[in-house]
Order: C-alpha cells, then sequence, then structure tokens
C-alpha cells in the first residue's frame, strides 16, 4: 500500500493558518498575514499536485483503473451501535481531480488578492476567512463518508457566509450573505434528512460502503415506499437537494447572484469555482449509487440541471452587473455539469456523463475563474460594476483585456480551448440519451456565447466612455494569476480526462463526434457574431431586440421575479403569517392562560383578604360570635 | 472527605467568606477565587472519574458517599457520579465561572448579590451529585429560590412581575414533583417494606405500571417545566429579560438543565413503562416547543427575548431527545444539554455587556457593532453560530446526535417529528442571522456608540472560558459522548426491559 | 348582708355588664372607650368571681384573691395600654382604631 | 329588704351607666359614667361583706385607673369632641351578637342549678387577707402576690418606655 498519510497536512496547514491569522492578525501588519496565507497554500497546491502526479501516474499500475484509498481515518463521534462518524482523507479520481482545482484556484486568488485587497481594513481577516474556507473546501473534498462532507458542507456554508458578508457596513452585503447562508441552510436541511434516510437503509456514512456495488445501498433498490418512488430514492432527491441549493440550481439559486456583493476575488474561488461545484461533486461522489439504484433521482438531476442552464442563461442575457452575468453563467454552466451527471450512465462510455461533467467541473474552474478575476481587475479599474458605466477599456487593460477574451471564447466552446472538449462531451452524453435535454443544452451553447461576447464588448469595446481616473492595468499580482488560469483555460482540455476520471476507475476510448460537434461550434460562433454585430459598437439593435422580446424581455430583466416570490414567501409568510402569529400567541395565549390562572388566584386572594383585615373589632366580632355559635352547638345542640 | 461533597462545601464556605469581606473588590475576589476552586475541582473529578473507569471499575455510581440524615424517613445524605453527572458538574463549573466575571461590575448590594448568586451554584451542584430522591429535590429547591431574589432585587424593566412569575411557576413545578417524588417514594419497596428515596435502590425494582401511569406525569411535568416544556415555558422570556447578566447565564445555562436532567434520571429511569406509554404526549408538546420557540424568535426584537425563544427551543430538543428513549437519542440529550448550556450562557454574557454598554437590548436600537466593539461582535457570531448548529462547535455534535437517535423509531410519528424538528435548524439560522445582521453589521446607526469600549479583561476572561469550552465539545466530541455513553447502558438496560411497543398505541 | 337574694342575681348583672363591654368593644373606634370596654368586661369577671366565692365556696378567698389580682393586672394593662395609645397619638394624630392600619397588608 | 332594695339600685346602676359608658359619645363622659359604674360595683363588694376588696376597687379602679383614663382622654382629644361611632352595620350586627350571647349565657344561668354553701365561712378582715397574702401554705398567696408584684413593675416600667419612646428614638441616632 502506498502511503498518502501526508495527503492530511493539505487541510490542516489552511486550518492552522486560519487560526495563526484569525488569532493574531490585527496584530501584525496586513500583508503579514496575507503573505502567510499566501505561503500556507502555496505549501498545499505542491501537496496537491504532488498527491495527483502521484496518485494518477507515478504510482499507478499500468491498466488497472484507479480505486479509491482512505489515506487516513479516525473516529469523531459514535452515534449508533452501527454508526460511527469518521473523520479522514479519501483519495480517488474525482477528489484528486478537485484536489488540484481548488488549491490552484484558491492559491490564484490568495495571490490575486495580495493586489486586490490591498489597503482594505480588514486585509487580515480577509485572509483568515480565505484560508478557513480553503480549509473547509478541502475538508469536503476529502471526506471519506457523507457524513464528514455535510461537516464540511456547513463549514463552506459559514465562510462564504462570512465572506459574502465582508463588507458588513454594506446593508446590501448583510442581506446577500444572510441569504445565502439561509438558502443554503434551507437546502442543507433536505441533505441532512437525506443523509438520515441513507444512513437508516444502509447503516453506514462510508463513501466506500455505499457505492460498493455489493454494498448495502445497493440491496435497497426497487420497491415504492411513498408516491411510487422507492426510500432510497426519495434519499437521493433529498441529498440532491443540499447539491442543488449549493450550487444555485434552480429554484435555489437566488443566492448566488446576491452573493456577488462580496469581494471579487471570493466570488472567484468561492461562487465560480469551487464551492458552488460542490453538489455536482456530491453528486458525482455518490454517482454508483444514483445510476445503479434510483434511476429516478438521477433523471431529477438531469432535468435540474438542465432548467437551470436555460433558465440562468435567459437571465444572463439581461443583466447589466458584469458579476451577476458571470454569477448566472456559473449557474448555466453548472446546470450543464449537473445535466451530464443525469444523463449518464455506469461503467466504460456510458459513462460518458460522468466523465464529462467532471471535465466539464475542471475546465469550468479554470475559465470561469479567469473570468472573476479579470472582471475583478476591471471593477478594480473603473470602480463600479455596472457594464453600462463601462467602454472601450481595451487600450487601458491589455492584459485583463486578453486573457478575458479567451476566457470568452473558451467559455463559448471554440476548438481548441479547453471547454470545447468538456462541452462537447457533455452534448455528445446527451445527445446519446436523452433529445429534449440536448436540444435546450444546444440552445443553451448559443446563449452563452450571445451573452459572454455581449459582456466582452460592452465592456472593451463599445462606447468611448470617460472615466474620472484613467484606468490603468492592475499590478502584477493581479496579472499573474489571470496569465496562469488563462494558461490552464487554454490547454486544460487535452487532459485525458477519459482516462482518469470515469465513472467505475477504468479507463475507456473517447473521441470527438462531428455530427455534436459541429454543430455547437456554429451555434457558438453564431451567438458570437450576433452578439459582435449588436454591442461592438454602439447601436440601437439590442433594444430594439428587447423590445422585441416585449415582456419576456422585462421578466427575464427581472430575473422571472424569483426574488420577489422568495420574498413574498419569507417576509409575508413566515414573517407575518407564522412567526408573528406564534409570537402573539406564545405572548397573549399560552402566557395569557398563565397569567389567567395567576389572576384568578389574586382575586379569590383578594376576596379572602378581606377576612384577614387587620381590623381589630372585626376580629373581636367573629371571635364573639364564633364562641356563641361553638357554646351554642357543643353546649345545647351536641 | 468526600470529593462530591466538595461541590457543596466550597460554595457554602464562599458565601460564608463573602459575609467578611469588607468591599465589593473583595467580594468578587472571593467568589472569583471560590469558583475557580470549583472550576478546578470539576476538572479534577472529570479527570478522576475518567481514570477510575479506565481502572475498571464498573459501579453505577462512582464516588458514593451515604450517611442517613433524617431516620423516620429514611432520607439519606447520599451522593454519587457517573458520566453523565459528571459532565454537568462540568459545565456548571464553567458557567457560574464565566458568570462570577461577567458580573464582575455589579455594585449595588454586592456582598448579598454574590452570596445570592453562589446558593444557587450550591443548589445546582448539590442536585447533580445527589442520588437521594429527597436531597436532590432540596437541592432543587436552593437552586430555585435564590433566583426570586436575584431578579428580583438587581433585575431590569418589570422585575417584581418576571421573579413573582418565575418563582411561582417553578414553585408550581416543585409542587408536582413533589407529588411524584412522595409516590415514588411509597411504591419504592413493594417486597420488602422498608422505603427508599434512593435511585439505584429503586430502579433495582418497578414501580407498579398502575402507579407509574399517575406519577410519571407528575415528575416529567414538574421537571419539564424548569426544562421550558411547552406550554409552561412563559416564565423563560419574562424571567431572563428582566434577570441580571450572571443570573440569566446560570439560569439558562444550568438551571433550565436540572429539568432535562430530572426528567432523564427521575421519570425516565424510575418509570419507563409508564414512559414508554405516554411519551407520544409529550413527544408532541416537545417537538411544538422546538418549531415554535424559532418561530417565536424570528419576531422577537429583545435580544434577551430572543434568546429566552432560542432557549425554548433548544431545551424542547432536549426533552425530545430524552423522550425518543434510545441510547443515541439520551446522549444528544445530555450533549444538547451541556451545549446548550454553554451557548446560552455565553449568549447571555454578551447581551449583558452588550446592554452594559449600549443601555438598550432592542435590536432595531442598534448596529454595526461589529465596528466599534470587535472583540464582543467576533464572540456573539460564534455564540450564533453554535446555536444554529455549525459544525466544530458544540451544537452540531448535540443535534447531530440527537435526529439520528431519533430517526432510528422506524414508525412514522417518531420519523414526521423527528423531521419537524430537524426543521428548526433553519429557522435558527433565520433569527440568528437576523440579530447578527441588524445587530452587529451594517452602520452604525447612533453615533452615540461610537465611543463605546470593546471587552475588558474580565469579560475577555468570561467568554473566552465558554468559547473555548463550546469548541472543544465542537471539535473533539467523542470523549464526552463516550464518557456519556457508559454511563448510559444501566438506564438503556432498564428501559428495554419494557416490552412496551409503541405502535400498539395505534 | 346579701339577705335574700340569690347568686343569679349577681349573674345577671355581671353577664349584661360583660356584654356591654364586649357591645363596646365592637362598636367604638376611639381606643380609650375600646380600652374602658375592657375594664368593663374585667369588672364584669370580678364580680362573677366575688360573687361565686361568697356564695358557693365562702370557707376560703380563692375568688376575692383572684379578684384582687385581676383589679392588679386591670391597673398594669391600663398603664401599658394608655402608655401605648399615647404613643399612637404622637405619631398618627388619631386614636381612630380604623386609621391605625401602618402595618397592615 | 333593704338590702334588695340597695341591691336593685346599684345593679340598676351598674347595667344603665354600662350602658351609657359604651354609647356616649362624649368619651370624658363615657369616662364619668365608667366612673360610676365601678363605683357601684365596690358598693355590691361591700354588700357581699368583702370590705377590702371594695376599698381596693375603689382606690384602684375609681380613683387610679379612671384618673389615668381621665387624663389620656385630655391629653389626646378636646372636650368637645364627639367620639366616632361605628356604622349602623356594625353597630347593629354587634348588637345582635351581643344580645344573642347575653341571651344565651342568661339562659344557661338561669336553667343551672348550683350547688349550696359548703363548709363554714372564713374570715375576710384585712388582717385574715394580710395573712394569706403573705402565706405559702394551702391557702396562702405568696405566689401570685409576687408574681403581680413583677409584673406591676414590668407593666411600669413598659409603660415608661413606650411613653418615652420618642425621646430614646431620638438618643439613639445620635449615638
Amino acid at each position: 500500500m502506498i502511503d498518502y498519510t501526508y495527503t492530511l497536512l493539505i487541510p490542516l496547514i489552511p486550518f492552522v493558518v486560519f487560526l495563526f491569522t484569525g488569532l493574531a492578525g490585527h496584530k501584525m501588519k496586513p500583508m503579514t498575514s496575507g503573505l502567510i496565507g499566501t505561503t500556507g497554500l502555496f505549501a498545499v497546491t505542491i501537496l496537491s499536485y504532488l498527491t495527483a502526479i502521484r496518485y494518477f501516474w507515478t504510482d499507478h499500475v499500468e491498466g488497472a483503473g484507479y480505486s479509491s484509498l482512505k489515506a487516513f481515518e479516525i473516529q469523531w463521534l459514535h452515534l449508533t451501535e452501527k454508526l460511527t462518524i469518521n473523520l479522514g482523507v479519501l483519495l480517488d479520481p474525482i477528489s484528486v481531480m478537485m484536489l488540484v482545482v481548488v488549491s490552484t484556484v484558491s492559491f490564484m486568488v490568495h495571490i490575486y488578492s495580495l493586489g486586490y485587497m490591498k489597503g482594505d481594513t480588514g486585509f487580515a481577516r480577509f485572509y483568515a476567512f480565505l484560508s478557513l474556507f480553503t480549509f473547509a473546501m478541502l475538508g469536503l473534498v476529502l471526506a471519506t463518508n457523507i457524513f464528514q462532507m455535510y461537516i464540511f458542507w456547513e463549514l463552506v456554508g459559514v465562510s462564504s457566509f462570512l465572506l459574502i458578508g465582508f463588507y458588513y457596513e454594506k446593508p446590501s452585503a448583510v442581506a446577500a450573505s444572510k441569504k445565502a447562508f439561509i438558502v443554503t441552510r434551507f437546502a442543507d436541511l433536505g441533505f441532512l434528512i437525506g443523509i438520515l434516510m441513507l444512513s437508516f437503509m444502509t447503516d453506514t456514512f462510508d463513501f466506500q460502503t455505499l457505492v460498493s456495488p455489493t454494498g448495502p445501498a445497493m440491496a435497497q433498490a426497487g420497491g415504492a415506499a411513498f408516491l411510487g418512488l422507492s426510500g432510497i430514492t426519495w434519499a437521493l432527491i433529498f441529498v440532491f437537494m443540499g447539491g442543488a441549493g449549493k450550487s444555485a440550481m434552480f429554484p435555489l439559486h437566488i443566492w448566488l447572484p446576491d452573493a456577488m456583493e462580496g469581494p471579487t476575488p471570493v466570488s472567484a474561488l468561492i461562487h465560480a469555482a469551487t464551492m458552488v461545484v460542490a453538489g455536482v461533486y456530491l453528486v458525482a461522489r455518490l454517482f454508483p449509487v444514483y445510476s445503479m439504484v434510483a434511476p429516478d433521482a438521477l433523471h431529477v438531476v438531469a432535468w435540474v440541471g438542465g432548467i437551470s442552464s436555460l433558465f440562468a442563461a435567459i437571465i444572463a442575457c439581461t443583466q447589466t452587473d458584469i458579476k451577476r452575468v458571470l454569477a448566472y453563467s456559473t449557474m448555466s454552466q453548472i446546470g450543464y455539469m449537473m445535466l451530464a451527471l443525469g444523463v449518464s450512465g455506469y461503467g466504460g462510455h456510458d459513462g460518458l456523463g460522468f466523465m464529462a461533467g467532471n471535465f466539464h467541473l475542471f475546465t469550468h474552474a479554470m475559465f470561469k475563474a479567469l473570468l472573476f478575476l479579470g472582471a475583478g481587475a476591471i471593477i478594480h479599474a473603473v470602480h463600479s460594476n455596472d457594464m453600462r458605466d463601462m467602454g472601450g477599456l481595451r487600450k487601458y487593460l491589455p492584459i485583463t483585456h486578453i486573457t478575458f477574451l479567451i476566457a470568452c471564447l473558451t467559455i463559448a466552446g471554440l476548438p481548441p480551448l479547453s471547454g470545447f472538449f468538456s462541452k462537447d462531451e457533455i452534448l455528445v452524453a446527451a445527445f446519446h440519451s436523452n433529445m429534449p435535454l440536448f436540444i435546450i443544452e444546444f440552445a443553451v451553447a448559443g446563449l452563452t456565447a450571445f451573452y459572454m461576447f455581449r459582456l466582452y464588448y460592452s465592456i472593451f469595446w463599445g462606447k468611448d466612455t470617460h472615466y474620472h481616473h484613467t484606468p490603468h492595468e492592475a499590478p502584477a499580482t493581479m496579472t499573474i494569476p489571470l496569465l496562469i488560469l488563462a494558461f490552464g483555460a487554454v490547454f486544460s482540455g487535452f487532459l485525458p480526462f477519459h482516462e482518469l476520471v470515469t465513472s467505475d476507475g477504468l479507463p475507456f476510448e473517447a473521441h470527438i463526434e462531428y455530427a455534436v460537434a459541429i454543430p455547437s461550434v456554429l451555434i457558438g460562433i453564431l451567438g458570437i457574431v450576433i452578439a459582435t454585430l449588436m454591442y461592438r459598437k454602439v447601436s440601437t439593435s439590442p433594444a430594439k431586440l428587447a423590445n422585441g422580446f416585449g415582456s419576456f424581455y422585462t421578466w427575464a430583466y427581472h430575473k422571472f421575479y424569483m426574488d420577489e416570490v422568495y420574498l413574498f414567501m419569507t417576509k409575508k409568510v413566515i414573517f407575518n403569517y407564522i412567526s408573528r402569529p406564534v409570537a402573539w400567541f406564545d405572548r397573549h395565549i399560552v402566557d395569557g392562560f398563565m397569567n389567567l390562572i395567576a389572576h384568578v388566584i389574586e382575586r379569590s386572594a383578594y376576596l379572602i383578604k378581606g377576612f384577614q383585615s387587620g381590623r381589630i373589632q372585626q376580629y373581636g366580632y367573629v371571635f364573639v360570635s364564633g364562641t356563641i355559635v361553638l357554646v351554642i352547638i357543643f353546649v345545647y345542640l351536641w | 472527605m468526600n470529593i462530591l461533597s466538595l461541590f457543596v462545601l466550597i460554595p457554602v464556605l464562599t458565601s460564608v467568606a463573602i459575609v467578611f469581606t469588607k468591599n465589593m473588590k473583595q467580594t468578587r475576589v472571593a467568589s472569583a477565587i471560590g469558583m475557580s476552586i470549583q472550576l478546578i475541582l470539576a476538572a479534577i473529578l472529570v479527570f478522576l472519574y475518567l481514570n477510575e473507569r479506565q481502572a475498571g471499575n464498573t459501579a453505577e455510581m462512582l464516588f458514593t458517599y451515604d450517611a442517613l440524615w433524617f431516620p423516620s424517613l429514611n432520607i439519606h445524605y447520599a451522593v454519587g457520579v457517573d458520566g453523565i453527572s459528571v459532565a454537568m458538574i462540568a459545565l456548571t463549573g464553567v458557567v457560574v465561572f464565566a458568570g462570577i466575571f461577567a458580573s464582575w461590575n455589579m455594585e449595588f448590594l454586592t456582598r448579598e448579590f454574590f452570596i445570592s448568586l453562589i446558593l444557587l451554584a450550591t443548589g445546582v451542584f448539590g442536585f447533580f451529585i445527589s442520588i437521594d430522591l429527597f436531597t436532590m429535590f432540596l437541592f432543587y429547591e436552593v437552586a430555585v429560590i435564590p433566583m426570586y431574589l436575584l431578579i428580583g432585587i438587581w433585575g431590569s424593566g418589570p422585575k417584581e412581575y418576571s421573579a413573582m412569575k418565575l418563582t411561582l411557576m417553578l414553585m408550581g413545578g416543585s409542587a408536582l414533583l413533589m407529588v411524584g417524588l412522595l409516590g415514588i417514594y411509597f411504591y419504592s419497596a413493594p417486597e420488602t417494606g422498608i422505603l427508599t428515596w434512593n435511585l439505584l435502590e429503586i430502579s433495582k425494582i418497578n414501580i407498579p405500571i398502575e402507579m407509574q401511569r399517575f406519577l410519571f406525569p407528575f415528575t416529567f411535568i414538574g421537571f419539564g417545566i424548569l426544562g421550558a416544556l411547552f406550554p409552561f415555558h412563559t416564565w423563560s422570556p419574562d424571567g431572563h429579560a428582566s434577570a441580571p447578566t450572571a443570573v440569566s447565564m446560570l439560569h439558562a445555562g444550568v438551571l433550565m438543565k436540572l429539568g432535562g436532567y430530572g426528567a432523564f434520571r427521575v421519570a425516565i429511569f424510575l418509570m419507563p413503562d409508564a414512559a414508554q406509554e405516554q411519551a407520544w404526549i409529550f413527544l408532541i408538546l416537545t417537538s411544538i416547543s422546538v418549531v415554535y420557540g424559532a418561530f417565536g424568535a424570528i419576531w422577537q426584537k429583545d435580544l434577551k427575548y430572543i434568546n429566552a425563544y432560542s432557549s425554548v427551543s433548544h431545551c424542547g430538543l432536549v426533552l425530545f431527545a430524552v423522550l425518543m428513549m434510545n441510547q443515541t437519542a439520551f446522549n444528544g440529550a445530555i450533549i444538547q444539554m451541556i451545549s446548550h448550556g454553554l451557548m446560552t450562557a455565553l449568549f447571555f454574557a454578551l447581551i449583558g455587556m452588550i446592554y452594559g454598554r449600549t443601555h438598550t437590548r432592542m435590536i432595531n436600537e442598534m448596529g454595526g457593532l461589529m465596528k466599534v466593539m470587535p472583540f464582543l461582535g467576533v464572540v456573539y457570531v460564534i455564540a450564533g453560530l453554535a446555536s444554529l448548529g455549525l459544525p466544530g462547535l458544540s451544537g452540531f455534535v448535540a443535534e447531530m446526535t440527537i435526529f439520528f437517535g431519533a430517526f432510528q423509531h422506524t414508525d412514522f410519528f417518531h420519523r414526521f417529528l423527528t423531521i419537524m424538528a430537524t426543521t428548526s435548524i433553519v429557522v435558527t439560522a433565520v433569527y440568528i442571522l437576523r440579530v447578527v445582521g441588524i445587530l452587529l453589521l451594517g452602520p452604525i446607526k447612533n453615533d452615540h456608540f461610537l465611543h463605546l469600549e470593546d471587552a475588558k479583561w474580565h469579560e475577555r476572561l468570561s467568554t473566552i472560558t465558554l468559547v473555548l469550552a463550546i469548541a472543544a465539545i465542537g471539535i473533539a466530541p467523542l470523549w464526552l459522548s463516550d464518557m456519556i455513553n457508559v454511563s448510559l447502558a444501566p438506564i438503556v438496560n432498564k428501559i428495554s426491559m419494557t416490552g412496551f411497543e409503541f405502535t400498539s398505541l395505534f | 348582708m346579701t339577705g335574700t337574694i340569690p347568686l343569679q342575681y349577681f349573674l345577671i348583672i355581671s353577664t349584661l355588664m360583660f356584654f356591654t363591654g364586649i357591645y363596646g368593644f365592637l362598636t367604638r373606634k376611639n381606643l380609650i372607650t375600646m380600652l374602658m370596654s375592657i375594664e368593663l368586661i374585667l369588672n364584669s369577671v370580678n364580680i362573677n368571681f366575688v360573687a361565686f366565692n361568697r356564695y358557693l365556696y365562702p370557707d376560703n378567698l380563692h375568688g376575692h384573691f383572684f379578684s384582687l389580682i385581676v383589679i392588679a393586672v386591670a391597673a398594669a394593662e391600663a398603664a401599658v395600654a394608655i402608655a401605648i395609645i399615647i404613643n399612637i397619638y404622637r405619631n398618627f394624630r388619631s386614636i381612630d382604631v380604623d386609621k391605625v392600619d401602618e402595618m397592615k397588608f | 329588704m333593704n338590702s334588695e332594695i340597695l341591691f336593685f339600685l346599684l345593679s340598676g346602676m351598674i347595667v344603665i351607666f354600662s350602658i351609657l359608658t359604651v354609647t356616649s359619645r362624649r368619651i370624658l363622659r363615657a369616662a364619668v359614667y365608667l366612673l360610676f359604674v365601678l363605683v357601684s360595683t365596690a358598693g355590691l363588694y361591700f354588700m357581699l361583706n368583702y370590705n377590702f376588696l371594695a376599698a381596693v376597687q375603689l382606690t384602684v379602679y375609681a380613683g387610679g385607673i379612671i384618673v389615668l383614663i381621665i387624663f389620656s382622654i385630655l391629653l389626646t382629644s378636646h372636650i368637645s369632641e364627639r367620639a366616632q361611632m361605628a356604622g349602623k352595620f356594625q353597630g347593629l350586627m354587634s348588637a345582635l351578637a351581643v344580645i344573642a350571647g347575653a341571651t344565651l349565657t342568661l339562659i344557661t344561668i338561669l336553667n343551672f342549678s348550683f350547688p349550696g354553701k359548703s363548709g363554714i365561712e372564713s374570715p375576710s378582715d384585712v388582717k385574715a387577707i394580710g395573712r394569706a397574702l403573705v402565706s405559702y401554705n394551702e391557702n396562702g398567696y405568696a405566689l401570685p402576690f409576687e408574681v403581680v408584684s413583677i409584673l406591676l413593675l414590668a407593666a411600669m416600667i413598659g409603660a415608661i418606655i413606650v411613653a418615652r419612646k420618642e425621646n430614646l428614638a431620638v438618643k439613639n441616632t445620635k449615638k
């Protein structure tokens, strides 16, 4: 057995850094804590790459397939005789892949933030939170069991909450952080119920046991517990609810656009590359269970993914805040990944969707982090989030411009950039198993190209806006990560994912299917062309188009009024129709009843009190008449 | 000298010492020394206990001591601890210690205040070490009665009303409890005829089922009132709102735990048959408590009310778990008691400190406090996160253990209630974040707040002690959980002897 | 000297005096008049003692001495009571029994 | 015959003045009526041949207590002041109770057959009384005598202290 115990350090280093900078951060120079965080992350990145290389190549026996192995495990809590919560490190293709993604993006963001956050009062705090997040995310990725995943899932949620609300003096940031936390918390409730059901049925939390083809989970197939679905299907749907909340799937997506209130590096790290794909990762983790015993749950995953991607793409076409456009784009791309998992089968070439989903996760992390960091550089230069305040920036921000363009081309799926490969695999997988979803995704591919280039042209071309300060290129700490990520976005598509990350650990043959690839490239180009025509120069055509769609445009612009529905549900229904009556009921009915008892006793005491008036003559009267009565009774009547 | 008796003796000696102190400084130093010794003693007890268990001592109760106290009723001063009581004693030690430092600046009648506070602590410690039902009850009353003075004299707002309400409702509980305990006493020896108050001896026999049916509700509700059982919880919001800081801490932190502990130790342990039969009624009530308390907290505007309702919800979860009656749920209940004790004490300490600075507890009058008092703000957020069950802090461990324990029941009724109870974690998040958002974050609402100071050393000491305890349980729960688990075995055995099937009710 | 007067006559007189005293005690508001009513009651009791002594047990003087002692007690009681009344008057400017209610409730 | 007339005269005075004592609205007059009652009672004692007791009654009661009462009346109220009486309801109820009580007692007294005299009459002159007061044999009253003397002393001290309370209070605060 090859010793991987050192992987324990991967999550522990950020944790130690978090404790250190969190407790002592305000005592040292801001930059020191930033450098400590970055150095820690550098070590983590090195370890992760080392692990990946060892796991995928040097320690791998040719042709044997990749198995999962537990590098480390300790008991954390003992629940019942059968259920024990462990903490540990699990290595298998997807966790190692995620390790690379998380550490790379996190490292880039750490470097980038040295420039971006410079001078901010909460610099040390920012790095402490970043380390906390990285710790939690790595713990989630390396979880050996579903409960450990849940633990870190919550920790990830809270660090996301802390980072979204980083500018805590801004009410909108506070509201956004609250919203993000509560919505995902609600989803996590589903996750928890799912875990409860799953663990009860299978008596284990352990991933290796759960996904093993002879494991207890597989024995649960079939049967109909409720509404025609089996118990385990329901359990997995609930688990997926947790994933959908974290991954901002429709209809639990509403927190993601608001989460853009956080600092831009945070959006890049958490809300684009890592945390939001946790849902995908969760489904991928349990994929054998989904695929073998609960195909119905997998259909749910596929459709939720498909609908989300279309929904988000439409909204993205109408938004003007660049970070929100990117947020909807993220949601749309995650929809892709979910869909890929949802349409996938298990084993061999059937598992193409699985591979494609993970592949897309990987490439998406690169180009979306790049887009966000680019957007950060733009915001850094312009001090605005709104694309209407921008235009003609290509002259001022050459590096940002180039890297941003690369990212846009990648997401539009043009060969030979990485986005093309991963997206193509997804479309192929959908094409072979589910036609309606394929059509949706095909349309989304065009929309994606359109709105990304709308964004691109609005920022870098279009009108020549006059700025108060001449925008200048970001410092090297910010541009270097952009370049590195651009490199990743361009070349990560050539990674042989079909050999590395597959549903059953065995490599299979994958090739480009031209029947799907060519139309998808064409529709991408079509989207780019339309965007070019409309937005490269200032023109009235966007407004015309918007008018042409009429109320549909208005709906999309208002995000289909999802926020309003939620607001209605929370403010009106929960606050006014549940919480307020409960509070009233408690004060007036329950407490009123208690007070009533007290009042009745007091009244009766008041009545009796008259007898004990303190008036001596009354006492005397009672005494005399009492004596008389007693004498009559005992002397005469007895 | 038995180590357990020290737990009662030291507070008493401290109170005596306080009588002879001359000014505020001496008084608080005396109390701080006394309660620090108490805390150290609690730590030593945990250590000794674990050692003893390690050495293979499998007796149900350790460090027992028994002295006949009142022969004609066979009342003993009988003490002894198992893992559960040791855990509760450790909790009490921590909370009392923190409470002393939280009331460091009590200027009005300092001596009397600390004496009452320590008297209350004496009662609580005594309760947890007793295994004689009568002494237990005695200490229970000792703990409850100083509360009246503490709220009535040192409280704020409608303090007389609250003190009266709290005391009367708790006394009502005691009255029910007394009936229950007397009943247990008179049915404690069906064969030998020598009646006993001793918990262990009673547990060896079976009280006749007819009597159990009658006595269980008395005992359970009697303890339940102290444990904020719906609908007998209304003393809690008013009482907490009026009580001074340290009293709220002690009250919510440990005194309410007397209810849960008693319900578990006496009601369930001694009358398992009736408990199985009647659990469903109380389960419904406690599930209501859990959800209802959480929803009630959303609408409140006073920090202490919010916390009081949150306590209703969390303590409801304790009773809920106790009634689920299996090992995991019991374990969860005990951890939840400890966890809630720590975090609610922390909350009340913080609220007291904030109130001491801003002179208001209305959240809509405050805002942006994080900027002016970062230390208190951060600790408040930590307390809030513990309360909403963040992994790594104690609340999570407790809640998860409870939910998994409760989910062991296979029937629809229990499942449904469990899922209902789990929804409370979302609602908890809502009200905690609402408070944090309004109170600490956002812009500073009042210029007057700009001049406020952050925590003083004693406040830091008080809060850090609690935070450390919360984090310790949250990060490494296994030792605590194992310590409790071992002690649960006799109780679970006794319960499993009853052949009652819940489903037969329907 | 009593001649043919039966014992009952003395008892009737004492009874009437006793109940008159009680009536006074129950109806007067003034503390001094209440004290006077008590004197009446004591006095009626004395008559009883003396009459029983003379009529039923003339061979000893128990009743007689009892009365003597009651008189002494009455004197002491009157002295203390009046001291109290004067003190009350000083504090309340009234000796009305209903107005002295400082300690009530 | 003479004695009967005297008895009825005395008893008539007692009853009438008793009632006047408790009903008179002028306190000073009530005190005087009380004096008459006490004097008449002394008359009854004379009739019963207890001369010493009658003398004590006259000196202590009529002489001492009544004077004390009158003094206190003068200290606490004006001569012209009319005493307040109880409300009608209270008066009526008290009268009813008192009448019931009196009736009951009278019925009892009249229905009870008292035993006759027993033994020989013992002397009740001052010399015999003096002897009895200080002797401690079967018919001696040394103990009650001493007790009463202590009581009187205590009452005297008590009365002084109570009446002087204000001065004491002043002293205490000074200290």
